[in-house]
């Protein structure tokens, strides 16, 4: 297993976000986190990265327990994240965005290759490199805010709400890319509230709800599944 | 839901000890010092103020920081009713007081409440700061840096001149003015238990939802902005005759700053916590400054350590321990 | 008091050993083990109010160091009728801390005396004060003045300082002296009364010796201001033979500075009635020679033929380093005076005082203090000479003196009584 | 002419000091988010210290004329060394409170260091004596302006270009730039905030003790040169707009000339001007001038 949560519970203020939450991420494997809004995903993807404490529960990656560790460790230790807003930074460049995660975490490739691979990934992007933050379209930001994560060359990616608010001419490019990320070798968490957008390269489904994992299993599974699909598909 | 809590556990156990420390606090003329009594009668001064400030603070969650400037209008208020206009009714210089900080509190917390937090400090400390200058400025209306007198008003309409200043003060003026704080204490623990009140916290721990609940957030917040600003008011009309003379010093920024380490150090999240805040503030002070020339050192030390050790204050410190009891009980 | 006021003064008028008796005597007397017979035996309790922090914190260190220095003097020779003399000290800030602060000495110390405070308006909280607590109260500077107007004309315990305006009204009798031939006048003074009615008795009395002078501008830079070149851009423009300042404490070397670096000096000649109360700050690299220099009621080398004031000025250089400012002798000049009241009294009651009959006795005392005799009017308010001068750079210092130095007598300089009005008395000159 | 070019000069140079100060608490509250009250204490600090330094070295033969080197060196390392102290010490421990409770944290410090410099230097004002006239003076069309008073406009000038091409041009300074906006994202690339606001505070405290030293040569210290500084700083960057540099260096301009024409043509008006000023800025545009840009 690459990444593993076990048995999490995460709180906010008072009221219990997460309640036993498992996850398992083997090599090569791309999962979905399917969700209605306010099921928990975003929480799960934010303890991963350490911006939520846990109460109790562990986050094991690459055999490492990372479940204490602050957010900036857990990136350096390989865990590349593309939050929901996208949180491009406006004030600097395409470019510049996708440089600052070259210069934090250090692997075998140099920063010239890491940012050749993200743009090789999402080629508009370098047609708008001078750009700021503030001045490229929502679907370019998904794709900046999923390059920028890739730039860091991690070992795995979260991608939370990826396809979230954008045309439906844009979500097959950005699902490919995604696929062409994980044909690299590099797991990856998508997390979604639509079933519709989940690409169907997608190994394995984990459906969360009121913060438990109420599903885990192949898509097909998933179909099979009425009582569970109610629930998610009723959501989009 | 826990001050809910906290309000129900209050009623049935801490009702009989508010009224026991307030009957102490009423007879400390009967046995303690005339200072002392000079010292709890700042006090209630103060702790007017603060109770105020702490509508705005604590339960509005707006931090301003030029709060003074209220007290100043009260004080100010006194001293031309005493002095320019041989008015000297302290009923009237009270009424007079609330009307005119209500009417200054109106004017800029209209332009205030639509910021919060930074924003809202530093709009309110701008306007401490400009009405710091005017008073220095207008020399000839206020006695720039030399103040103002500040007459003995008349109580209820007697007048005490044929009384000590000491006598006066540690006697007819300290119940008056216990009475009176007493009174307002009511009133502001009638007003936060109120749906009012509720609503104000409400819009501090979420202000979208509260606005989407349909409550209208500026309104409130301008309400909280004005009756904290009448409080104030009171407290410096009340503290003016005791010093006997009004500065512009009484609402340079350090002093909101006062007003606001006092909510701090008694914790702004508990109804009394102001009020612990004030008094141990001022007793400490007194202590303090007779100890060292660098007391400030001292205070600001005390304010640093408050800050990061315990930002629930006093009351927040007896609060978890007596939760701690009562968990273990 | 079975006795009336004029035959208790009558009495110690009487009585009265010559002060400088007291003063000769005073280095050999027998440090008093004991306290004399009929005093209490417990110390005498002196609460001192210096202002330590911000403007007002350059004088009154200057004091409050003269005050322990003067009590150690005094303890080392056995106290005040043989009392201990111990010392409380309470900060003086804002009016309401000081009346705060008054009170705690008075009621909680129990303070014999309370000597301090500079502010005019802690004065005017704390004067009233005094009077219904019954304590007596020796002001180093604070007067009870709203603007030149004496708010407490008779008083029995509070002692106020000398007239705001003294110095003021001083620099222009030596402005007339030294520049007859000035026509124009631009001031800048501190934007609070001090500072408007510095200017204001500084324009009348001018006038008054040179009716064709004119005040081209003023300035009004608020009290703690740290930067003047936008001043002096203005001092500049206004282009007038003399500049004129009431400044005091730490703005004084940087108004002086500032104006040098901009050549302002070069035109025009200046006054500065009170810029002696950072005297030492004044290097002679910044300041020119020939401006008048006022030093307030103590200039540190006013002669050498007075030996208080030499053993004073070397003690307390050897102890900071500094040479002591104005607030110095009002600070020692308050204590001296207490003491020798108290010892009056005693000579002719035979028993401690009580704080009425030592407020009866200051009424119109003069003892020797640094600056020579001094003592307190009939009225209650200090009456002192007052040192001004040309700046010079003939001295062993880094920074400036004043040569042709004149004493300016309190009957010049003061109101005659403090009902007086200021602007009518100085009509009633003749020149 | 020579009127215009005194209030001109005298405004710039007022407004040069200004700018190191309010840039210092633009840097800090552009990125912690921490609106620092004690920036003016190190101002003060820093002047005392320049005063202290270069007093040792002058006694020591140290040629006069180029004093304004270990000037600046005493205004860097004093920073350097307070900074992170204070940082380390005190602020990293209310970073994840409300931003209430670390402008109380600023006020205790204030409180606390205003005693710290009377404690060390006394309540006596310090100065250089007259060092910085070894400069001379400039006649510019008939105004007489100190050179020194030019050098310190030249070194704010300095120091803003530096500032601008360390935030536009370095590493460090996109790193503050994107951080300011987006902390957790830069958390999440990788970045040790810790790290970030050590520098940064650091960076905040040196540029406030770099402008207390420079500008001490030309007045003097005293105990309360901080505390009225803070509040025309606060102006500044409500004028300029809140954690915007470009704001704080033309408010700084804005108050600097300003205070300098009221000087000249209304006295009476200082700081009534200034205040109304600000207040009107806060309603009508309450980001400030330049709010919408970061740092």
């Amino acid at each position: 297993m690459v990444l593993e949560v076990r048995n999490l519970n995460v709180y906010i203020k008072a009221s219990h976000i997460l309640r036993n939450v498992s996850i398992e991420m083997g090599e090569n494997e791309v999962i979905s986190l399917i969700g209605r809004n306010g099921a928990g995903k975003t929480t799960l993807l934010r303890s991963i990265m350490g911006f939520a404490k846990p109460e109790s529960g562990s986050i094991t990656f690459e055999g490492r327990d990372v479940t204490r560790c602050s957010p900036h460790e857990t990136a350096l230790a390989g865990i590349g994240y593309a939050p929901e807003e996208s949180d491009i930074f406006a004030d600097l460049t395409t470019l510049e965005n996708i440089e600052i995660a070259t210069w934090t975490r250090k692997t075998g490739r140099n920063e010239e290759e890491r940012i050749k691979l993200a743009y090789s990934v999402f080629p508009t992007l370098e047609r708008y490199k001078t750009r700021r933050g503030t001045q490229i379209s929502g679907g370019e930001r998904k794709m900046l805010s999923i390059a920028r994560a890739l730039a860091m060359d991690p070992r795995i990616l979260l991608l939370d709400e990826s396809f979230e608010g954008l045309s439906p001419a844009i979500i097959p490019q950005i699902a490919e890319s995604i696929h062409e990320i994980a044909r690299m070798g590099r797991p990856i968490l998508l997390a979604e509230s639509n079933i519709y957008h989940v690409p169907d390269f997608v190994d394995k489904i984990y459906v969360i709800e009121r913060g438990e994992i109420i599903f885990s299993g192949k898509s097909e599974e998933l179909l099979n599944d009425k009582a569970v699909l109610k629930i998610v598909a009723g959501a989009a | 839901m826990k001050n809910r809590q906290e309000i129900a556990r209050l009623k049935s156990l801490k009702l009989p000890l508010v009224i026991v420390i307030g009957l102490v606090l009423l007879c400390v003329p009967l046995f303690a010092g005339q200072f002392f009594s000079y010292l709890m009668l700042t006090f209630f001064a103060y702790a007017i103020t603060v109770i105020g400030f702490n509508l705005l603070f604590g339960y509005a969650g707006l931090l301003s920081f030029g709060h003074a400037l209220f007290m100043a209008v009260g004080a100010y208020t006194a001293a031309f009713l005493t002095s320019t206009f041989a008015l000297p009714y302290m009923e009237l210089i009270l009424v007079a007081a609330v009307i005119v900080s209500a009417i200054l509190a109106a004017l800029i917390g209209a332009l205030c409440v639509r910021y919060i937090k930074i924003y809202f400090a530093m709009l309110t400390l701008a306007f401490g700061m400009l009405f710091y200058t005017f008073l220095l400025k207008f020399y000839y209306l206020t006695g720039g840096d030399e103040g103002m007198r500040v007459l003995r008003p008349y109580l209820l309409g007697i007048d005490f001149s044929g009384t000590p200043k000491m006598q006066f003060l540690a006697g007819t003026y300290y119940i008056y003015a216990f009475v009176i704080l007493a009174i307002l204490t009511f009133v502001m623990w009638k007003i936060v238990s109120s749906p009012f009140g509720l609503c104000l916290k409400a819009i501090r721990d979420n202000p979208e939802k509260a606005e989407y609940l349909g409550v209208s957030v500026k309104k409130y917040r301008w309400y909280a902005f004005v009756i904290s600003a009448a409080y104030a008011a009171v407290g410096g009309a009340l503290l003016a005759p005791a010093v006997g003379q009004v500065d512009p010093g009484l609402t340079y920024w350090t002093q909101s700053g006062t007003l606001v380490f006092m909510s701090l150090l008694g914790g702004f999240d508990y109804f009394f916590g102001p009020l612990i805040g004030g008094i141990v503030y001022i007793l400490l002070q007194n202590s303090v400054m007779s100890l060292t020339s660098y007391w400030r050192f001292i205070f600001g030390a005390i304010l640093v350590f408050v800050v990061i050790v315990a930002p629930g204050g006093i009351a927040g410190v007896i609060g978890s321990l007596v939760k701690r009891r009562e968990r273990r009980d | 008091m079975g006795k009336t006021r004029r035959e208790f003064v009558k009495l110690v008028g009487g009585a009265a050993v010559g002060a400088g008796m007291l003063l000769a005597g005073r280095g050999k007397a027998q440090a008093q083990a004991k306290p004399a017979k009929g005093v209490p035996s417990g110390p005498v309790r002196i609460g001192a109010m210096p202002g330590l922090s911000g403007v007002i914190a350059v004088p009154g260190t200057a004091a409050w160091r003269t005050t322990q220095m003067w009590a150690e003097e005094v303890n080392a020779a056995g106290g005040i009728l043989g009392r201990k003399v111990e010392l409380s000290m309470e900060e003086e800030t804002t009016a309401k801390d000081c009346v705060e602060r008054f009170r705690k000495l008075t009621l909680e110390t129990k303070c014999d005396v309370i000597v301090g405070l500079m502010s005019t308006g802690n004065g005017l909280a704390v004067g009233p004060l005094a009077e219904e607590l019954g304590q007596l109260w020796l002001a180093w500077d604070a007067t009870t003045q709203k603007g030149v107007v004496e708010t407490m004309p008779r008083t029995k315990f509070s002692f106020r300082s000398t007239d705001n305006e003294a110095e003021a009204i001083g620099g222009a009798i030596l402005t007339a002296k030294f520049f007859p031939n000035i026509k124009t006048v631009v001031g800048i003074n501190n934007d609070y009364s001090y500072g408007r009615d510095c200017w204001d008795a500084y324009q009348a009395v001018l006038k008054h010796f040179n009716p064709n002078v004119k005040f081209v501008d003023a300035l009004w830079p608020k009290l703690g201001e740290t930067d003047f070149t936008s001043h002096i851009a203005a001092l500049k423009k206004a282009n007038a033979d003399l500049i004129m300042t009431s400044f005091w404490s730490g703005d004084v070397p940087i108004l002086m500075k500032q104006a040098t670096a901009a050549g302002l000096f070069k035109r025009s000649k200046a006054c500065f009635t009170t810029g002696g109360g950072a005297h030492y700050t004044l290097k002679k690299e910044f300041t020119p020679e020939g401006i008048i220099l006022g030093y307030n009621s103590f200039y540190f080398k006013w002669t050498d033929t007075w030996p208080l004031l030499t053993k004073f000025v070397n003690a307390y250089y050897a102890k900071y380093k500094e040479y002591p400012v104005y607030e110095t002798d009002h600070a020692y000049f308050v204590l001296q005076a207490y003491k020798e009241a108290v010892e009056k009294c005693y000579s002719i009651l035979g028993r401690w005082p009580t704080k009425e009959e030592v407020g009866k006795v200051l009424s119109g005392i003069q003892v020797p203090s640094l600056s020579g005799f001094r003592g307190y009017r009939e009225d209650n308010l200090m009456s002192c000479n007052f040192f001004m001068g040309l700046t010079s750079h003939k001295n062993p210092y880094d920074f400036v003196t004043i040569n042709q130095m004149e004493v300016l007598t309190p009957v010049q300089i003061m109101k005659p009584f403090a009902g007086a009005k200021l602007y009518d008395w100085i009509k009633g000159w003749k020149s | 002419m020579e009127t215009i070019l005194n209030i001109l000069f005298s405004g710039v140079f007022h407004a040069s000091t200004l700018f190191l100060v309010a840039a210092g608490l633009q840097v800090v509250f552009g990125v912690q988010k921490v609106f620092n009250l004690a920036c003016g204490t190190f101002y003060g600090l820093g002047a005392y210290f320049g005063i202290t330094v270069v007093k040792c070295l002058v006694e020591h033969n140290f040629p006069k004329a180029l004093f304004i080197v270990p000037l600046i060196a005493a205004g860097l390392a004093l920073g350097l060394v307070v900074g992170p102290i204070i940082e380390r010490g005190l602020m990293k421990f209310v970073y994840d409170r409300d931003e209430t409770f670390q402008l109380l944290l600023t006020f205790g410090l204030v409180m606390m260091l205003e005693d710290v410099i009377k404690f060390i230097w006394g309540t006596s004002p310090q100065s250089m004596g007259g060092i910085d006239m070894v400069y001379g003076q400039l006649n510019v069309l008939g105004a007489t302006v100190p050179v020194y008073n030019l050098v310190v406009i030249l070194c704010s000038l300095i120091i803003a270009g530096l500032i601008s091409w360390l935030l536009m041009n370095t590493r460090f300074g996109r790193i503050i730039r994107a951080t300011a906006d987006k902390r957790e994202m830069g958390e999440a690339l990788g970045i040790n905030m810790k790290v970030v606001y050590l520098k940064v505070f650091t960076l905040g405290t040196v540029l406030g003790t770099l402008g207390g030293a420079l500008v001490v040569p030309a007045g003097a210290a005293v105990s309360e040169m901080g505390m009225d500084l803070i509040v025309l700083a606060f102006a500044v960057v409500v004028i300029g707009g809140l954690g915007s540099m470009k704001g704080a260096f033309v408010g700084a301009l804005i108050v600097g000339v300003l205070k300098s024409l009221a000087i000249s043509t209304y006295p009476e008006m200082e700081m009534l001007t200034i205040y109304i000023i600000v207040i009107a800025v806060l309603v009508i545009k309450p980001q400030g001038l330049f709010g919408g840009s970061r740092v």
